[in-house]
Formats: structure tokens, sequence, C-alpha cells
């Protein structure tokens, strides 16, 4: 028997909800991105689906978009972490707190 | 002639004002005798105003003089208008007439004090207010001068307000007045509301709009005025301590006329006062109840003004009960014969305390008629005529007003008549105390005036008014001989102002006799039992009990009663409600705001997983409610 | 309505004082702080002066008529918004601007600055020109502009030139009447769409909106909205806590104009807006507002009883006295409400000498307590004079100011709500009560030894309240004038009231039309004369 | 599902450059900086940077003006397969940013010389992210949304980092850039959903489809919505999604902050509403209560946490929140009116907020470090001009009359009202009266007495004569120092070193000449926005 969509975007919405509790769970910086990472990949999976669903070939190109918006993040943001960790060694998120309130 | 009548009120308004641009540079003495030259100047007009009106035929006497429109919004339209008829210019004339003689005698009186020229300012606005009170055309503009001579006595009373009893005492007058004057203006509503006029003539020929009972209302409330105004009961304390201010200030405004202007009052609402028999019931009564009242008080005081002061309540309540009575040319009578010899008895008192160099204490004098024969002799006659033996005019007086009690109410005839005993027993107290025993004087006064020095007349200012009020006390019984006579008698040519008749004029010949001997004889024995009594001893505590003396108490239950719980509410108002209530609310809600502010920042903890988890708890809700509206 | 006078006379009424103010606020501090000052202080009295000149020339110039609005200027201002620069006095507004461009002057001069003149001259011109602005506006948006615009300078005042507590005073009225404006604004804003809805055509001009039809329920609502702004700038119990603060803590010209000109803002919105635009609703809720009127009146009055701070117990005695305002004006009758807009003008005159009076105690005495002071009338008969007059006038001496005022607002209210006028007449005798008390802590007795230096008043400062007494003698004696420009435009208010309500006042109040339109020609001079 | 087929023939797609233009000669602009200075030896002074960065924006915003009136002439269009589109709202909002990028550029030059900041990234970031947000501003598919975002945010991460002297600044960067990301993520599964729903990710297309037929499951399509307002909720700061909001502005350079403050609220709003109003509209029975509640919490609890606020950036943090709510009245009503009227307040918002931070960049002081509410005591004793401007613009953030912020609250307040909102007003203008009581509360410590130092200056000042008349009693009874409140200048104080560049004072006069002068004369702004709304496509 062949899966119907609905399993594909079933797995890709728990990827999804997997990669938001990595994020909220995980300390470590890193870690966290690669949960970010996780959650995209989970949206292109469902792009996919849906262009598959949809019998249409546009879903399929907006995942190339995602996949440069996500390099581009990464790179950012393990500037800005290496930028701050030049100066603290193996911090985790939960030590920035400096500002609150 | 009629047409001169603005200048009544004008001159010593126009005096009023020249002394506050120039008084102090005039000052002592010139001051004074302006102010007396524009008093005397208005009863100049006064008498000719009266000739003019005299000359026209009886129906004709009453002349409405407009001056200029006051206050007109939609359909109230009040102007300033003068009414001349004969019952306002009788006001008038002794008003002025007495008005004259006290500034005379001010000049002597007032020699040397500090704010000589303020004194004889206060004075003249005093007559032009007096005068507008008793001219006025309608309630509203009456109201003008009953307020004017209000604040005019509180300034004059407190004229030395250096005292503190002086200042409070000021105080105290207008307080009362003021509370009297609520009952005024809401009379001056209802008037408004039922007929849309204020003008009396008006009103008076809007009767029939005026039912029954918004009459007695409207003359009740008028009344309640009336008896702060007259310091009836329950409102005389003030009279008393209005006694703070200079003697003239007691013998005009407190004795001849400001304190009459409620009798005034009355007598002129009379057509209104005419339709409510409750009405007239109250006003009698709380008048011979007042005369008793005040009359025993009398008979108890010590201070020489006091005794005067409380005689005064007593001779108004007589008036009030005349009006109660339907007597109104009776109640005018004893007002303008109370004038006489109450100022007379004033400035007597006057110029004895300025002869023992301000001593007001009977218990301090004694003797005087050696040292001050003309004070001695004129103060006789004033208490002669107050007393009520015949032929002085106190006597007349007394007697209408006890002849028609006699016709309508005989319960307060009988009052009336033991009233008119005790009259004659305190003055004679008083006389005695003053002018006969032994002098007194030089035991050492408490009070530290120079008590030891030779107690000495008069100057002549101060004398020749003492001289002409005697005379006028004297006389004064012939403006009414029983039995009228329109043409002849003065005061018989009030009847058409007045319309109901007199009770007494239903009397037999015989009966007014009888009446008469017995008032003559009951002020016969009160006067020769006062004098066994006084001319002898100083002291007799049993007839001074301290209930009299301190005049039933009253101060002091107003104070309890009205006074302390007055003062406390007030501050519970201003320390709990404004602060912690409506102020605390205010406050309040600011404080909670910052209060939120203060525990909503802690959700910002600084840690970024927890704001993670805050958007994703925030996407979750969002969700979950968009996700209930879809349709599947 | 028609545009007449080919000369703005009320834009430049407006403009000129804030042109002024920006003049001020240029002058150099490079020419020395001595020449500065007299440079400020002249150009603010010249500008202000010229501004009353423009008032009396106006006040002049109004002819009652119909009671319709005159000198009536409109532009365009933003369209797309609905917004037009519309500007209007009626017999209501004319005295209160004429009222305030008097104040102006005298409070500039009256409490001179220590520090700082340029700042607090610039601030009090842009005040006059929000304070005028608003009682000519037209339009609700621009009414509401002007309204707001008057908190700054007022706030800068306060908080600059004030006593030890300026701050928590200043931000207190600020926030307290931003907060009540809020409601004002949507309100405004609400009214408009609704005519909108009606007409399609989206407009904030009180002529247009006037004739919007409200529901019963929206009336209520926005009558709530609007009034509650007006109730707080006015004040109205029990919205009335900061104004005992920030009279007290501001400096004499703040408070003057705080107390005289700005309090009428509050009173003047309810008769301009309320009564204009939600009728059904101001006759629904009169016996609230009535309520709260005389619970004004005596509560104010028996809080000032034990009040001995003299600028508290003004502050309290003007909540009692502007309860009559709202008593006049609820009672919607023609006596009632014209006697409210006249008790306006007066409780301006008399609470400005009485707050110019106590600046120059405290000037002299550095105080203003009254049991610190005694026998103050020994030292400066004078002084002590002129505060009697303006004592007097509060209590409702006849004869002066207070009273036609107060009679005539009592007298229309009797007419409608009799009980209320009676419970008010009580407050008559409080006022007595409290100002002769103060009276004779602070004036009578003999004076302490401090007290006895104290200098009577100099010619300067008599010339300051000279005017202010004349006219409340004036007033007091010969309100026909006044009386006869503001009795037809209130008589046109009441009757728009009636019509749009089906209620009729009593006919005593007014008997068939309005009978003043040729007693008005003769009188027309007067103001020009009585100024 | 047939319009997909179009797509296989590969028709290169017309393209009309004008539409575009203006954003790429931002990123061309911001090319260039990059280059010149890698051609030249060592760093690149801040001088070359600002004069090609203001040289580049001036640029685009005359591009953006000639966009308006071709616009205003030939109507809106599309372009490139109607990837992007040209209309009013998308040129205004270009305006917009363009102005931003040109004062923040000002701004940043002053910032920079004091820091001895140098070389060209913060320049060239800003011109990015400008770039980002004009994208943003006139994307006409949900995916061009995500990309203007992304490159909005990204640049606005590293933005945030620009200080490194500073702990605070990383953390910011740090904080920014998780959640940044994150919400993204969130964003783009909300558009997959959208896709999956309507088959599209075009604007119109969608839009047309929702008008066409009645959704049997519209599930799908309602998670997506909710999730693509998470998203722009992030970026817009609206509660709750506002969390990173008070560290960021905090932390980050506080010329970084003003520009933040500006142009990622435009681009995220401009976004939000075309996407909401013109390709949801049909469903606005369905979001408009959420965005109710969004924008009441977001008034209240901006306007409310702010008062507890010591830092003035974060202060202003909170306010920017609270303004956001504002705007998202205009949302809420969903009505050509509250488009225009959130349009206006974005416009206005954005000289007020830079201006703002300008002043707060002056007197943050080297290291752009001191930003306690106590700095700001008696500031108008020695920087007169610097306290009158901030108090002008901060009274203009409370909505004082004859200011444009007035109007702006006007203007959504009258949208709000006019679209049955009542109550929703109601809310805002309560929660401005809140707000007033801490701008006032910054004014009235510029306005009291000065700190120590200051404080003798003061007193110096003509005519503070403690006995002088006015002169307050302290709550001891003794006189205090009259405090120095004043319009300008009064006394010559002590005078701060670190001058304001005249860079800096530029932007600052210009924020509060078109606050106040368009305040005055509301017409100009006021239509502009009318006619960008009639040409929203």
């Amino acid at each position: 028997m062949s899966l119907s969509g609905a399993w594909y975007l079933g797995l890709a919405a728990v990827v999804f909800s997997i990669g938001t509790l990595g994020l909220l769970v995980r300390r470590n910086v890193l870690v966290m991105f690669m949960c970010v990472e996780l959650m995209l990949n989970a949206v292109n999976l469902t792009f996919v689906t849906f262009s598959r669903m949809l019998n249409d070939i546009g879903g399929q190109a907006l995942v190339f978009f995602t996949l440069v918006v996500a390099a581009a993040e990464v790179v950012v943001g393990l500037g800005i972490v290496v930028a701050i960790f030049r100066r603290r060694r193996g911090a985790t998120a939960d030590d920035f707190h400096i500002m609150r309130g | 002639m009629l047409h001169a009548a603005y200048l009544l009120p004008l001159l010593p308004l126009a005096g009023f004002v020249v002394l506050a641009a120039f008084g102090r540079r005039l000052g002592d003495p010139w001051a004074g005798w302006l102010g007396t030259a524009t008093v005397a100047g208005s009863f100049v007009v006064a008498c000719v105003v009266y000739a003019g009106l005299l000359a026209k035929a009886v129906p004709q006497r009453s002349f409405i003089q407009t001056l200029f429109t006051w206050i007109p919004v939609g359909g109230l339209q009040v102007k300033s208008a003068l009414l001349i008829d004969p019952l306002s210019m009788t006001m008038a004339l002794f008003v002025t007439g007495v008005s004259s003689l006290i500034h005379l005698y001010s000049i002597g009186y007032m020699k040397g004090d500090r704010d000589f020229a303020k004194f004889f300012l206060y004075l003249n606005l005093f007559v032009a207010s007096m005068l507008i009170l008793v001219l006025a055309d309608n309630l509203l503009f009456t109201f003008v001068g009953w307020e004017g001579v209000g604040v005019c006595s509180y300034w004059l009373v407190s004229f030395w307000f250096g005292r503190d009893s002086a200042a409070s005492a000021g105080k105290k007058a207008f307080i009362y007045n003021r509370l009297a004057d609520v009952g005024f203006l809401i009379a001056v509503f209802l008037v408004f509301s039922k007929t849309g006029t204020l003008d009396y003539k008006g009103i008076f020929s809007h009767l029939s709009l005026i039912g029954g009972g918004t009459g007695t209302a409207i003359c009740l409330l008028l009344f309640v005025a009336a008896v702060g105004k007259s310091a009836q009961l329950p409102l005389f304390p003030w009279l008393a301590d209005a006694m703070e201010g200079p003697t003239p200030v007691s013998a005009l405004i407190h004795a001849a006329t400001m304190v009459t202007a409620g009798v005034y009052l009355m007598c002129r609402i009379s057509p209104l006062l005419a339709l409510s028999h409750d009405a007239q019931l109250v006003v009698a009564s709380v008048g011979a109840v007042t005369a008793f009242v005040a009359a025993t008080i009398g008979c108890a005081q010590q201070d020489i003004k006091k005794v005067l002061a409380y005689s005064t309540v007593s001779q108004l309540g007589y008036m009030f009960l005349a009006v109660g009575t339907g007597a109104y040319e009776a109640a005018i009578f004893l007002m303008v014969a109370h004038a006489f010899f109450k100022a007379l008895l004033f400035l007597g008192a006057g110029s004895v305390i300025h002869g023992l160099h301000d001593e007001q204490d009977l218990k301090r004098m004694g003797n005087l008629r050696r040292y001050m024969r003309l004070t001695f002799v004129t103060f006789g006659v004033g208490v002669l005529a107050i007393a009520g033996i015949p032929p002085l005019s106190g006597f007349f007086a007394k007697g209408d007003i006890l002849d028609n009690a006699f016709a309508r109410y005989p319960a307060l005839w009988v009052l009336g008549l033991a009233t008119a005993a005790l009259t004659a027993y305190y003055v004679t107290r008083l006389m005695a105390l003053a002018f006969y025993g032994d002098d007194r004087w030089h035991q050492g006064s408490a009070a530290g005036h120079g008590g030891d020095a030779e107690p000495h007349e008069s100057p002549w200012v101060m004398a020749l008014p003492l001289v002409v009020l005697s005379v006028l006390a004297l006389v004064g019984g012939l403006l009414d001989l029983p039995g009228h006579h329109p043409g002849f008698a003065p005061l018989g040519w009030l009847a058409p102002v007045f319309g109901s008749a007199l009770y007494q004029a239903h009397q037999s010949a015989g009966t007014l006799w009888a009446l008469g001997i017995v008032d003559a004889a009951v002020a016969l024995v009160g006067l020769s039992v006062a004098f066994v009594l006084w001319s002898r001893r100083a002291e007799r505590p049993e007839l001074e009990p301290a209930v009299l003396q301190r005049a039933y108490f009253l101060d002091d239950v107003y104070d309890a009663v009205i006074g302390r719980p007055g003062q406390a509410f007030a501050r519970f108002c201003a320390t709990v409600i404004e602060v912690k209530v409506i102020d605390g609310a205010v406050n309040g809600l600011g404080r909670v705001t910052r209060a939120a502010g203060g525990s909503l920042r802690r959700v910002q903890t600084g840690f970024v997983r927890q704001y993670a988890l805050g958007i994703v708890l925030g996407g979750v809700v969002l969700l979950a409610w968009m996700l209930s509206r879809a349709v599947s | 309505m028609t545009y007449d006078g080919a000369f703005p006379f009320l834009t430049v009424l407006v403009l000129l004082p804030a042109g002024a103010a920006l003049a001020v606020a240029l002058v150099p501090a490079s020419v020395g702080a001595r020449a500065q000052r007299a440079a400020v202080y002249g150009i603010g009295l010249a500008a202000s002066l010229a501004t009353l000149a423009l008032a009396i020339t106006i006040a002049v110039r109004y002819q009652a008529g119909n009671g319709g609005y005159r000198l009536v200027s409109q532009h365009v201002w933003a369209s797309s918004l609905g917004i037009s620069w519309h500007l209007g006095v009626d017999g209501i507004s004319v005295f209160l601007v004429l009222m305030a461009a008097i104040l102006f002057p005298l409070a500039i001069v009256a409490g001179k600055v220590p520090a700082r003149p340029r700042s607090f001259v610039a601030w009090m011109l842009l005040l006059e020109a929000g304070c005028l602005g608003s009682f000519v506006s037209l339009d609700l948006i621009l009414f509401f502009l002007f309204f707001e615009l008057t908190l700054v300078p007022v706030y800068f005042v306060i908080a600059g030139w004030g006593f030890s507590r300026r701050a928590y005073a200043a931000i207190k009225f600020f926030v307290y009447t931003f907060l009540g404006s809020a409601f004002l604004l949507v309100g405004i804003v609400a009214v408009a769409f609704i005519h909108q809805r009606q007409t399609g055509r989206l407009t904030f001009d009180l002529v247009a909106l006037s004739s919007t039809h409200l529901g019963l329920a929206s009336q209520v609502l926005l009558f709530l909205a609007f009034t509650a702004a007006f109730a707080v700038k006015a004040p109205i119990f029990p919205f009335h806590t900061w104004s005992p603060d920030a009279y007290a803590q501001s400096p004499t010209g703040g408070a003057v104009i705080l107390a005289a000109v700005m309090a009428k803002m509050g009173t003047y919105g309810i008769i301009r807006f309320d009564l204009n635009l939600f009728p059904r609703a101001v006759v629904d809720l009169a016996p609230l507002l009535l309520t709260l009127g005389v619970v004004g009146i005596l509560y104010g009055a028996v809080v000032a009883c034990v009040t001995r701070d003299m600028k508290r117990l003004v502050a309290f005695s003007s909540l009692s006295h502007l309860g009559f305002v709202v008593l006049g004006t609820f009672a919607l009758t023609t006596q009632g409400v014209t006697g409210g807009v006249l008790q306006m003008v007066n409780h301006g005159l008399i609470i400005a000498v009485l707050f110019i009076v106590i600046g120059w105690i405290y000037e002299r005495r550095r105080t203003w307590q009254v049991n610190e002071l005694r026998g103050l009338q020994r030292a400066a008969p004078v002084m002590a004079a002129v505060f009697t007059v303006a004592m007097m006038a509060a209590i409702g001496l006849p004869g002066l100011n207070g009273f036609v005022g107060e009679f005539l607002v009592l007298a229309g209210t009797f007419l409608t709500h009799r009980w209320w006028a009676v419970v008010a007449t009580g407050g008559v005798v409080l006022a007595a009560l409290y100002l002769l008390w103060a009276y004779q802590q602070a004036f009578h007795h003999e004076p302490d030894e401090e007290t006895a230096k104290v200098r009577d008043l100099s010619w300067r400062e008599v010339a300051v309240v000279a005017p202010l007494v004349a006219l409340i003698v004036f007033l007091g004696v010969y309100p026909k004038p006044v009386l006869d420009r503001i009795t037809p435009s209130v008589t046109r208010l009441v009757q728009h009231v009636e019509d749009s309500t089906g209620t009729h006042q009593p006919a005593v109040a007014n008997p068939g039309p309005v009978r003043d339109a040729p007693t008005a020609a003769p009188g027309s001079a007067q103001p020009g004369r009585a100024r | 599902m047939t319009h997909g087929v179009a797509l296989l023939a590969l028709t290169a797609p017309k393209i009309a450059y004008l539409s575009i233009l203006p954003v790429l000669v931002m990123l061309g602009g911001a090319v260039a900086v990059l280059a010149a200075s890698s051609v030249r030896r060592g760093r690149m002074d801040p001088t070359t940077a600002t004069v090609m960065t203001v040289l580049t924006t001036l640029a685009a915003l005359s591009l953006s003006l000639v966009q308006w009136f071709d616009v205003a002439h030939h109507g809106a269009h599309v372009s490139i397969d109607s990837a992007v589109v040209e209309d009013g709202f998308s040129s205004l909002v270009a305006i917009l940013v363009t102005c931003a990028a040109f004062l923040s550029a000002l701004v940043a030059d002053g910032w920079m010389r004091r820091e001895q900041a140098t070389g060209p990234e913060f320049q060239a970031l800003m011109l990015l992210s400008s770039a980002g947000a004009m994208i943003m501003g006139e994307a006409n598919d949900l995916i061009v949304v995500f990309l203007g975002l992304e490159i909005l945010s990204i640049s606005l991460y590293v933005l945030a980092a620009m200080n490194a002297r500073r702990a605070e600044s990383g953390e910011a960067a740090l904080k920014y850039f998780v959640l940044g990301a994150f919400s993204s993520a969130v964003f783009l599964y909300g558009v997959a959903l959208v896709y999956g729903a309507t088959g599209s990710t075009n604007l119109p297309q969608i839009a047309d489809y929702l008008a066409r037929n009645v959704l049997l499951h519209n599930g799908l399509l309602l998670a997506g919505m909710a999730l693509l307002l998470v998203g722009f909720g992030f970026k817009v700061a609206a509660v709750p999604f506002h969390l990173w909001t008070p560290d960021v502005y905090q932390g980050s350079p506080s010329p970084a902050t003003g520009f933040m403050a500006a142009v990622a609220k435009a681009g995220g709003f401009a976004a939000l509403l075309r996407v909401f109003v013109s390709s949801f509209g049909t469903l606005r029975s369905d979001w408009q209560p959420a965005v109710w509640v969004l924008a009441a919490i977001t008034l209240l609890l901006g306007a409310v946490v702010a008062l507890a606020q010591r830092d003035i950036k974060r202060m202003l943090a909170y306010s920017s929140i609270n303004h956001a709510g504002f705007v998202l009245l205009g949302l809420q009503v969903a009505t050509a009116r509250g488009v225009e009227g959130s349009l206006y307040y974005l416009f206005v918002y954005t000289f007020m907020v830079i201006g703002s931070f300008a002043v707060v960049t002056v007197i943050g002081g080297p290291g752009d470090r001191a930003h306690d509410l106590d700095r700001y005591r008696g500031l108008a004793a020695r920087r007169p001009w610097l306290a009158g401007s901030l108090g002008v613009l901060l009274m203009a953030q409370a909505g004082i009359p004859f200011t444009t912020g007035f109007l702006a609250k006007l203007e959504v307040i009258s949208a709000s009202v006019g679209g049955r909102s009542t109550a929703l007003a109601v809310i805002a203008m309560v929660s401005a009266a809140i707000a007033a009581f801490f701008y006032l509360r910054v004014i009235l410590l510029m306005y009291s007495p000065a700190a120590p130092a200051g404080a003798a200056a003061s007193a110096g000042a003509p005519g503070a004569s403690p006995s002088a008349d006015g002169a307050p009693e302290g709550p001891d009874g003794a006189p205090e120092p009259a405090p120095t409140l004043t319009l300008l200048a009064e006394s010559a104080a002590a005078v701060e070193p670190a001058p304001v560049g005249a860079t800096t004072a530029t932007a600052i006069t210009l924020c509060v000449v078109v606050t106040v002068l368009f305040g005055l004369w509301p017409a100009p702004l006021v239509d502009l926005a009318h006619q960008a709304t009639l040409l929203f496509r």
C-alpha cells in the first residue's frame, strides 16, 4: 500500500515539533542552531509533499530558497557565536542573561 | 419732589465712595463731618419726599422710581427701583434721622481712634444699604440692602479686630445672618417660580397664583430671614456678642435700624402674610416668647450694653407679636419709638462708658447722677419711655400691641404683659445700678482701665444727640394717639398700605382704657420693685442665676449640637474621605499600574530559551484559537 | 452662520500669543540676564495686551442678535482627516475669551519669577494661545488640540517654578487630565463616524455634528466619554483631587490661569459640546450631574472649613463654586445656564484676585498657612481691602459679581430641580464660614512682629488688581450688558435641547421669544466702556 | 490545480526594472561600500562610508519618489511574474525605509567617530537590511516576503553585534539571532501550510482562490495564518512575541537600535498588512479577533512595563512595543482607512524613534554605555538643545497635539472607531495616558535640578537665588535651587565633552522638524498615506 501525503505531512510536523522542543530544552547554542535547521528541513519536507499533492513544481522550487537562506543563517549565526566565544569559553545559552527585566 | 428719591441712598453712597478714596487724608474729624453731612443731607431729602407724598391724595401715595435694569434674563427681569410709599418713607425718615444723630455722636465718641475715617466709611455704607433695604421695590433688591447691612454690621462689630472677641463676634453675627438668609433666597426662588416676578406690586397682584400652602411657606421662609436679622428665638445669641462693636454701632445698627429690618420685611409682605393665619400665629408666638425670654435674660446681665441688647431683642419680639396679630401700624410705631428711646439709652450708656474710660460693668458704676447730670436726665427719660410709663412713647406703642394681642391671641397677651413688667424691672435695675447707690468705679477694676479718674460729662457733639433723642422719646407718643385721625396722626396714614384691619378697632373704648390702665400699673410695679431692690445694693446673686446670665446656655447648646459635630464631620471629610478614599483611589490606581509593571517585567528573565518558550506558548494559543474556528 | 468681518479676528487672536511665545523663546541669552528679563517681559506684556485689545474689540463688535456664532472663520486644515480650522464666538464664549485675555497679562506680571523669565513668559503665552483657541474652536478636533496643548505649558510651569512637591503635582495633573481626554478623543471620533455613516461626509465640525441623530444608548456613552474629560478638567467632584495639589504647588501665575481660565475649559466644554451633541443624554443624566454639582458645592465648602493651607482652601472653594456652574448648566433653564456662564467669568475674576493676593502674602511672609499669619490687616490695610472684596464676592454678597451668577443658577435650578437648589443654597452659608474664618485668622488680631514689618501693596501691585476689583464691582452692579449678550445664545442652546428632547422649561423662565434683540444694540458699547 | 502547469513553460518573466530599482540601488550601494573598503589599504574611515551611504540612500529615495509618481500616473502593476508589486503602498514603504537609512547613516557616522570604529560593515549592513525591508514592502509572494524578511533580519543580527566592546552587544545579537531564526522557521512553516491549503504562495492568486472557492477544510489555512502571524508578530514585536525586544534594543549599538526600531517595524508591518488585508481579507472574521487580543495586550503591556524601567533604551523598547500596538489597530480593522492609519503611524514613528535614539546615542557617551535614566537628570542645563529635541520627540511619542505623534494616534483611533472597534480604541488611549507618564518622567528628569556636578552650574543661573520668590521650599523647608527648565539655553552651564557631531545634529534636527512641521501642517503626509492606500493593490 502507498502512503498518502498526510503521512509525510505528519512526519514533517513531528520533526518540526522535535526541532522546537530541542530549541527549548538544549542549552548548547550550536545544538540550538541544529534544532532550527531541523525545523527548516521539516518545512522543506512539507513543501515537497504539498507540491507533490498539488502536482505543482513551484513548491519544490521554494525548497531551494529555503536551503539558501538556512545556509546564510548558519553562517551568520556561527559568526556571532565565534565573536562571542572569542571572549568566553564554553558558554551555554543560559549564561547570557546580563540584560533582563 | 418725589423724583429726588434716588438721592436718598445715593448721598450716603457718595459719602462712602469719597471716604474710601480720601478718607485717610481727610482724617479726624473732617471725615466724620463729611459722613454726617451726607447722611443729614439724605434726611433732608427724606423730608422733602415725605412732604411730596403727603401732598398727594391718599390712594395715589405710592410711586416707583426705576433706576436701571439689574438682572435681565429671559423671564426674570429684576430692576433696581425704589418704591416710595408711606411705609418705606416712614422707615427712611427715622433711619436717616437717627443715623445723622448717631453720626454726629460718633464724631465725639470715636475721637482719636486710629481708624476714625474707616468707621464713617462703614457707617455711611450701612446707611446707604439700609435705605436700599427699605426703599427697594422688589424682593431681590431688598435683599441687596439686607445683605449690605449685614456685611456692614460684620465690619463694624469687628471694628476693633485687634481684640479676638470682637473679630469673632463680627463673624458670628454674619454667619447667623447668612444662615437665616437661606430662607430669604429660597423664598425668592419660590416667589419667582410661582409668579414669574419679584416686585412687590407684581407679587401682590398675583396672589391668586400663590396657593395657601405656598403662601405660608413663603411667609415662613421670609420670617426665618427676619428671625436671623432681628435676633429672635432661636437665632438671637449673635446680638449680645455684637455689643463688642463701638457703642454708636450698637445704637444705630443693633437697636435702631438694622435689627428692625426683619419687622419691616414682615410688614412689607403684609398682603401675603394676611393670606396665611398659620404663618401669623407662628410669627406672633415666636415674637411673644422671644420678648419674654429675652426680658428674663435682661434682668440678670451685668454688662450695661448686654442689658440693652437683650432688651432690644425683647422689644423686637413685641414688634413681631404685633405683626403676627396684624397690627402692622403698631409694629411700625413701636419700631420708631423704640428707635428713639433705645438709641437714646445706648448713646447714654456710651456716654457713661466714655465717661468711665471704657468701663461697661454695671457693678463697677453707681452714683453717676452726681457726675453726669445731663446723661442722667436723658437716660432717665429713655428708661421711663421703654418702661412704658404714660405719657411717654413707649406706653402708647406697647399699648397698641397689647391691645391687639388681647383681641387676637389672649394667651400671648399674658406673656406680653409679663414682659412689660420685666422690661420696667430690668431697665430700672440698670438705671439704679448705674446712677444710684454708692460709687463703685474706683474699686480697682480688673480690666485695668484708668478707673480712678473722675467720671466726666461728654462733649457737646455727644450731648446734643442725647437731648434731641430724649425729646423725641418724650413726645414720640403723639405719633399715634389712640383712635386715628388719618389727616393728622402721622402714623395713621400707614393704614392704606396695610390691607388688614386692626382688631383693636373692634374693641370698645372702655376695654381700651382698661387695658391701658393695666399696662401702666404693671409698668409701675416693675419699676418700683426694681428701684427698691437695686438702688441700695449692687449684689443680689439670688436674682441673677447663671442660667439667666448665660442666656439659657444657648451658645453652649449650639456648640455641642452643631458646632463640634460639624467640626468633626469636616475633619473627617478632609482627612479620611478626601485623602484616603478619593485621592487614595487615584493614587492607588497609579500605584497598582506601576506594581503591575514591576511584576510583569520579571517575566523578562533574560534567558533566551524562556523567551523561545514564550513565543511557543503564544504561538500554540494562537494556533489553538485559529483551529477552533476551523470548519471541518 | 455668517462669515462676517474681512479681518480674521479670531485667527489672529489665537496666533498672536503663539507667535509671541516663539519670539520670546528666541530672545538670545547673550544680551545678559537683566536686559533679557526686560526684553522678555516687554514682549510678553505687549503681546498679551495686544491680545487683550483684540479681545475687547471682539467683545465690542459682538452683536448678540439670535445668539448664533459670530466672526466665524473657516478654512480647510486637514481635509482627508475632516479637520477644519473653524473658529467663532457666541455669547457663551465671548466673555470667557475676554476674561482669559484680561487675566493673562496680569498673571504674567503678578508673580514675577526669579529664574529663567524667558521660558516662563514663553510658556505663558503659549498657554494663552491654547486657552483662547479652545474657547473659540468650533471644530471638535481643533478644540481637542488646543484643549490638550494647554497641558504642556502648565506642566512645565508647575514643574519649573512650583513649590516643594511640584514634580508630583505636575505629573498628577498631566496624567490625570490626559487620561480624561483619552475618552474625549475616542468620543469625538465616534460622533464623527456616526455622522459619516448618516451623511457620508467625515467632519468634526460642531455645527454639522449637532444635527447627528444618535440613539439614546450611544448618546449616554458618548456623553460620559466627553464628560469624563470635562469633569476632570473643571474639576467636578469626585475628579478634583489633582487640583489642590496643582494649585498649591504652582507659582502664582500658573495658579491663576489654572483655576481661573483652564477650569472653565471643562465647564465650557460641557455647555458647548454635551448640550449641543447629546441633548437626550443630558436631560436623562441631569439628576446625576446635578447631584455631583451639589455634592461638590457642599463637599468643597466643608473640606475648606478645616483647611489651613490658604491655597488649598481656595482650591476647595473653587470646587464648590464650580459646582454652581454644573448646577446651572444641567438645570437646563435660561436662567440656570446663563447664570452658569456668568458664574464662570465671575469665578475666574474672583479666584484670580485671591491667588494673586496670596502670592503677594507669600512674597512678604514666605508662607500661606493661615495659622502662621496674624494681623495682616493692621500692617497692610489695602491688601486686606482687596482681599476682602474678592472674599465677599466669593461669599456671594449682592452688589458684587459672585451673587448675580449664583442667584441666577439657583433660581434657574429651582424652577426645574427644586430640592437640589434648596440644598445648594446651604453652600452659601458654608462659603461665609470658611472664608471669614480664614480671613480672621490671617488678617485680624494684632500683628506679630514679622507681620508688622510687612509693607502694603505698591502702586504696581495695586495697578495689577485694580481692574479685576473694578470688574468684580461692575459685574455685580450692572451685569446687564453681559447678560444681554449671553442670554440669546443660551436661549438658543436651551431651545436646541428642548426641540431635540421634547422637554420644556417652565413658562416663567422664558415667556415667549427672547426679548433682548432691541436692548442689545444700545448696550453694545458697554463692555468696551466696562473694560 | 491547473495553474501549476503554466510554470512548466520556461518563459523569462517580464521585468519592470523601475519596480525593483530602489532595492537594486541599495544593494548595489552596499556592495560598493564593501568594495571601496577592500580596494584601499588600511581600514576605511567613516567619512567615505557615510558619504557613499548617504548618496546611495538619497538616490534610492529619489527613485522611490519617481516610482511614487509613476504609480500615481500609470497605476499599480506587478512585475517579475507577479513576484513583486509596484503600488503606492510599496513606494511609500520604500520612501520611508530610505529616509530611515539616510538618517541612521548620519547618526551612525557620529557614533563611529566617537567609538573610533572604522570599516564599512555598519553602513553596508544597514543598506542591506533596508533593501530587505523594501523587498518586504513590495513583495507580492510569500516567498519573496520570506526572502525580504531574512535579508532584513540577518543583517540586523550582525548590526546588533556591531559593538564588540560591550558584552551586551554580543548577547543581544545571540538572543536576536536564535529567536529570529526560530521565528522565521515558524513563519516559513506557515508559508508552507498556506501553500498547501491554497496551492500557491502568490498573494493575488491566494486572494483569488479564497475569493472563488469556499474551503471545506480550512484548518490547514488557518493554522498557516496563525504561524504567519507568529512570524510577523515577532518581527514587529507584538506581545507575546516581543520578549526579545528589550534586550536587543538595550544591547545593540544605539544607532542600530534606532534603525532597527524603525525599519524592522516598517518592513514587518508592510508585509503583514499586505498579506493579511489583501490576501486573507476574505477571512478577516477569523483573524480579526486574534489580532484584537494581540493589539490589546501589546498596547497595555508595552505601556505598563515601561513604567518600571531604569534604562532609557529598555524604556524606549517597551514604548516601541506600545507603538506596535497602535499600528496593530490599523490592521485589526482591516479597512483602507486602517491601512492608511498604520502607514502614517509607521512613517512618522520612524522619525520620532530615530531622532530619540540619536539623542540617546549622544548621551550614551564613549562606549555607548551610559543609558541609565539618571544620566538625563539636569540635561537641560548642560545640553539644552539636546534636551529640547528629546523633549519634543518624547512629547510627540506621547501624542501631544500639533505633533505628528498626535495625528498618528488620531488616524489609527479613527480607523479603529470607524471599524466599530471602539473598545480597542479606548484601551489604546488609556495605554497612551499610561505611556505619557514615563515620557514625562524623562522630561521631568531632564528639566529638574542637575546632579551635583551640574547643580553648581544651574545655581549660577540668572536670578535663581534661593531667596527669590517662587524658589521652592524643600521638604525640610530649606529652599532648594530652582530647577533649570527651559526651551533653550538659559544658563551658561558647564558643557559636557563630546559635542554633538554635525551629522548627528543634522539627523536630530531633521527628525524634530518633520515631527513638528507636519504636526502643524498635516495635509501633505496625511494625503501621502491616503494616496498610498488608494493605490493599494
